[in-house]
């Protein structure tokens, strides 16, 4: 009732009585599970049921098409973007909010090896190293080459998507691949070896993103999604066994492992001061390898509606 | 007995495939064995998943076509009648036809939303050349002899079209037709890239986000045999039209 | 029925870098109903005269004016011009019958029995649903000259139709052609290789040379002819003359 | 003149870009006015950026129809000359056509490394069936009247091929080279998602990713400009042989 | 040199559901470097008999034997056997000159001044650059003559090679294929709708109706004849008898 009468109120949130349809983008991998238990049990429709609001769940899961469909406007809430990919858009233009977190998994980005020569970040010199470039684990790359004070020239990063990059790992073609969640349990099966993982080099965050006109017009909503996500953070807390069993069916892999996964995740959605330095370093980090151009205010980019 | 014939090569790789992956000459994570995949598939046929995937792509992959076919046909068919136009379509078509549809999903976002229009876009995009390139190429080879009958008998356009263009010109367009509905089928992983949430496109897509090869192998023998059962059946229908040409001729699939 | 006046009519044609008239500055006036033939060495511009008289042609130069019922107009518009190629040029993916009636498919929904009367005359009526493939070049041949038939034209243009038929076959529809003649008073233009056939079946001769009008005889014979009368050796023998000179 | 006619509908596609982005009717992030896509272009070019993309997907490009078209042009023929073979290869053939070659990156990644190989495979998958399928379609239709002089004269097979069969079904061949070529081109961007680090799908590729439509539309309108480019200076060269076809046939871009 | 016995052939032909013999139990003695012609009314079977004899069609029934130096055999490896068919069929990427020396084309690097001579004798010398589509429809049939005499073969088949010739182009090409004949002594067999041209060239007419031989007529006159000698006109006559009956 509440929103109802700020809608009255507000001529900037008229246009929140006339929303009839929202879309947001479902990305289930690598163990997003809020997201599917979301979906799985309608509880954002469930919310909205009242206002007669359609629900729909576009599957993007690349994090550039998720910017360029929230910039086109044929999606309004991008749930679980990497954080990159938000600097990236906003740097090159796109009016972007990041509203709240997603996640957080520094344990679930990996660098993967099949060679019994490498035993540490260091024996990767002169090596080929696969993996998606701008991202989290392209960051956690860099981050550890830097710390065992190896120069980025010094190891070649082969850009590729993660499954591809796995299969270039089995094939032999690389030495090692940058992966998480599904294809990193792909490597470890097909004889990978985990060389390190993104602890105490990278957050991995992800984040949840509007447009800001979005926000403009429909404050409201934006306000109660984010209360609805925190429901479903509270059913997954309450429900535990039903949400893992939901994750594995949805991700094909078996509760066990979705458990086992599940602990390396925090799925707080508060921005934290830590949150806000992760995506600095992550700027600096898109800066540094001359992927981003124009620096951007990151403060700027945070648009925490309470 | 055609029909065997036509399997043994199938067969043969299907051998290699039980070999090798029973020796593990090949990764199975990257190429499952035959019998785990035929398992997935069991499992995927049974349960109706598979169903509901190849029935959003049979229609995405024959409205796709149909659409093509509305645009790319009477275009070709305009442009081979009354040649002075075609240089003023020739650079933008030629143009339109190097770009990767791939490329443009952006735009097609922007352009047409993330619904199924785009998806759509994207297998005409694909099938539209050979259509259109084959009917113009067919029409422009018309043979004159057989035209100018027509053009003595006075025949208006659509007349000389009807009776004799369309016919004479009715191989080509079939072969244009067969490729470009080869074409819609492998447009479908790029048009299911955008947003989709069912369809064989997404399923292997998904498969591969998820690291599941069996499924992704599953899709890929049902896009393939999918494929090749409408092509055939098409083939069949079209095959009646085309008895007037010299007996063999039509004997063969390809024909 | 309908007449033409051709005046000055040249039609020049390139080969790799030269040029030449395949027709050069003919006139000659093709009386309403009448029946005339054009002989001519091979090469000398018959077929191109045909092509150019049914528009299928560009002229270099000259006129064609054409006479319908006393005014004269350019083009073809209110009367038919049907003409019958040197090859059959038959649709392949047509029976014979349905090849017959081609000319006519626009207007009408069904075959006519004229078509089987002229399958009939022509003698392929056992032949009616066969593809042209699997026919003779001379069945070929006939079902060309029914088509044109079939078309019924004002003026009818011919080229060669007996080229390929035996003798029989052909002095049938020599007879055939001359009844049509007479009963319908279409203007007929023949060109044919045989000059007896010529002077059998037509009011005028035309001899062409080189793309010229070397002599226009007129057979003043009645109908039916008698190939071996001394007047019609006498007009063969003066063709045959003609045309070596 | 005829260039300039073909210029008309790019013109006033530009216009309209130009007015649209000028009075932002469309969004600016995907869709970059034509003023920022020329100075990102410029620079590109200037900087040698572009020329360094271009050179290697001319490689990729060339060298994937070239392969894909000594597979296909002699198994057109060998198929169409010897039909009975015809029925082994049909399935098999039909099967891949219908493969969206972007479903088979990790396998081609399994068997054929990360390397150029497994870009030119998903090229030569794009390209080889347009060049299969019109050769054999051209070589099943080559006048049987044709054929037959040259068996009454005693040809052999080959002799046959070379003095009847290949100048018959040369246009047949020529408009699936030029098919073919087109889809090499749109393979790009599936190829270059396989590891790549330089060529015109890569940038593009990359443009995406780093949320720079600017790039991504200098890399689409490059290939579209060097694909019609390469187009007519290849037709330029077949026209020759082609003097025979009936004049005016050969007049026009997609004789 | 070559001569062919035929015995017992028959070809069956199918067309809708109806089965008819174009050819139905033929015997027939070619002998070596004889000059055979084949009469009859259009569709009888002729070309279907050239084709038979040299292996483009597959025959029903019976048996064709080359005669060759003295030995029978079934194929024609050793001997040439070259047909004139009745459509021209030339290759249109070829030149004139190019086409009649098609046959050769894998044996010989280079065009034989053959095909000058026979340019020359054909009178295309003056389109020997030109393409198929650019001559006239009776040039075009003696490209195709040209093109069987330079294959040079054993025994030359010729399905109507003056059919779209005009009388003179004719009567000079009929006096060319006897000079050749006679000084060749190659084996020809040589249908035609012409009776007087059969009787002029041949040592034998056969007559076909209906796929069967109905006569085989001996011609011994010596050449070159006169086609108004009492003795030609007898067999003429005789001929055109044998047809009607
Ligand atoms: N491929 C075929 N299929 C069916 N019937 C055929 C085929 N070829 C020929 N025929 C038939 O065989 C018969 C003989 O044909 P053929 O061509 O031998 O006649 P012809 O004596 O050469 O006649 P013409 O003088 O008209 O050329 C005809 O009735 C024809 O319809
Ligand atoms: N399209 C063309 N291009 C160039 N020359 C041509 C073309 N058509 C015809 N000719 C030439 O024009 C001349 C006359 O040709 P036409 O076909 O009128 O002869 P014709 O009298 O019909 O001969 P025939 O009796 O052999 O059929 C010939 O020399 C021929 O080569
Ligand atoms: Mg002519
Ligand atoms: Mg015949």
């Amino acid at each position: 009732q509440k929103s109802s009468k700020t809608s009255d109120n507000n001529p900037a949130t008229d246009k929140s009585s006339k929303l009839s349809a929202i879309n947001i983008t479902y990305v289930k991998s690598p163990l997003n599970v809020p997201s599917i238990v979301e979906k799985q049990k309608g509880i954002v429709e469930k919310e909205f049921a009242k206002e007669g609001l359609q629900i729909n769940y576009p599957e993007i899961t690349s994090g550039a098409k998720q910017t360029e469909a929230l910039a086109a406007g044929s999606v309004d809430i991008c749930n679980a973007v990497g954080g990159t990919s938000c600097i990236l858009a906003a740097s090159n233009g796109v009016d972007l909010k990041i509203i709240s977190m997603y996640s957080r998994a520094p344990k679930a980005f990996m660098i993967i090896t099949k060679s019994p020569n490498i035993k540490t970040i260091a024996d990767l010199k002169g090596k080929k190293v696969a993996g998606p470039k701008g991202t989290v684990l392209h960051q956690m790359l860099l981050t550890a080459l830097v710390k065992n004070n190896i120069k980025p020239e010094d190891v070649e990063h082969v850009a590729m998507e993660q499954p591809a990059a796995v299969a270039a790992l089995i094939n032999g073609s690389v030495d090692a691949v940058l992966a998480a969640g599904g294809s990193a349990e792909q490597a470890i099966k097909a004889g990978g070896r985990v060389l390190i993982n993104g602890e105490g080099l990278v957050d991995g965050a992800s984040v949840v993103a509007v447009s800001g006109k979005f926000l403009k017009e429909h404050p409201d909503f934006v306000k109660r999604f984010k209360q609805v996500h925190l429901a479903s953070l509270q059913f997954i807390k309450d429900n535990p066994e039903e949400a893992y069993k939901m994750g594995a069916e949805q991700l094909g892999i078996t509760v066990d492992e979705v458990k086992r996964m599940y602990s390396w995740y925090d799925f707080d959605p508060t921005i934290k001061p830590s949150d806000i330095q992760e995506l600095k370093n992550t700027q600096d980090f898109l800066i540094n390898t001359k992927m981003q151009t124009k620096t951007i205010n990151i403060e700027d980019l945070i648009a925490e509606v309470k | 007995m055609r029909f065997l014939k036509g399997l043994l090569i199938p067969f043969v790789v299907l051998a290699i495939w039980y070999t090798g992956s029973k020796s593990g000459i090949w990764n199975s994570f990257i190429l499952p064995s035959p019998v785990q995949t035929f398992e997935t598939g069991q499992y995927l046929i049974t349960s109706g998943i598979l169903l509901k995937h190849v029935l959003i792509s049979l229609y995405r992959v024959f409205a796709g076509f149909a659409l093509a076919f509305l645009l790319a046909f009477p275009l070709g068919i305009i442009l081979g009648m009354k040649r002075q136009l075609i240089d003023y379509f020739e650079l933008i078509i030629e143009f339109v036809r190097h770009v990767p549809p791939l490329a443009t999903v952006p735009m097609l976002i922007l352009w047409f939303g993330i619904g199924e229009i785009s998806k759509l876009v994207v297998i005409v995009l694909a099938s539209f050349f050979p259509i259109f390139l084959n009917t113009l190429d067919g029409v422009l080879r018309c043979d004159e002899h057989l035209l100018e009958v027509g053009e003595s008998f006075g025949f208006a356009a659509r007349d000389r079209f009807k009776y004799i263009i369309f016919p004479a010109t009715f191989p080509y367009i079939l072969m244009g037709m067969r490729l470009g509905l080869g074409y819609s089928w492998r447009a479908l992983i790029g048009a299911e890239i955008i947003a989709a949430t069912a369809g064989i496109g997404y399923m292997i897509l998904d498969a591969e986000l998820l690291s599941r090869p069996d499924i992704m192998i599953v899709g890929i023998l049902t896009i393939g045999i999918l494929g090749t059962l409408i092509d055939f059946v098409f083939f069949r229908i079209t095959n009646v039209f085309v008895i007037w040409k010299e007996g063999e001729k039509t004997q063969n699939g390809w024909g | 029925m309908a007449g033409v006046r051709i005046t000055g009519l040249s039609k020049r044609y390139v080969i790799g870098k030269e040029a030449f008239f395949a027709l050069e500055k003919m006139n000659l006036f093709i009386e309403d109903g009448s029946f005339t033939a054009i002989v001519g060495k091979s090469g000398c511009g018959k077929t191109t005269l045909l092509r150019l008289l049914c528009g299928l042609e560009e002229k270099t130069s000259g006129d064609i004016k054409f006479i319908n019922r006393g005014s004269e107009s350019n083009g073809s518009d209110e009367m038919r011009i049907g003409i019958m190629f040197q090859e059959p040029r038959l649709m392949p993916w047509l029976t014979i019958r349905e090849n017959i009636a081609f000319s006519l498919f626009p207007k009408q929904k069904e075959i006519k029995k004229d078509a089987d009367r002229h399958l009939q005359t022509l003698g392929l009526e056992l032949f009616k649903d066969a593809y042209p493939w699997q026919i003779s070049g001379g069945m070929a041949q006939r079902t060309a000259l029914g088509r044109a038939l079939y078309y019924d034209p004002d003026i009818i243009l011919m080229d060669e139709p007996f080229g390929a038929l035996d003798y029989f076959t052909r002095k049938k529809l020599q007879n055939e052609m001359v009844s049509l003649f007479l009963n319908q008073k279409k203007t007929f233009v023949f060109v044919t290789h045989d000059i007896e056939e010529a002077v059998y079946l037509s009011e005028k001769v035309i001899v062409l040379e080189a793309g010229r009008i070397v002599q226009e005889l007129p057979v003043e014979l009645p109908y039916p002819r008698k190939t071996n009368s001394p007047e019609f050796l006498n007009i063969t023998e003066g063709i045959y003359k003609a045309i070596i000179a």
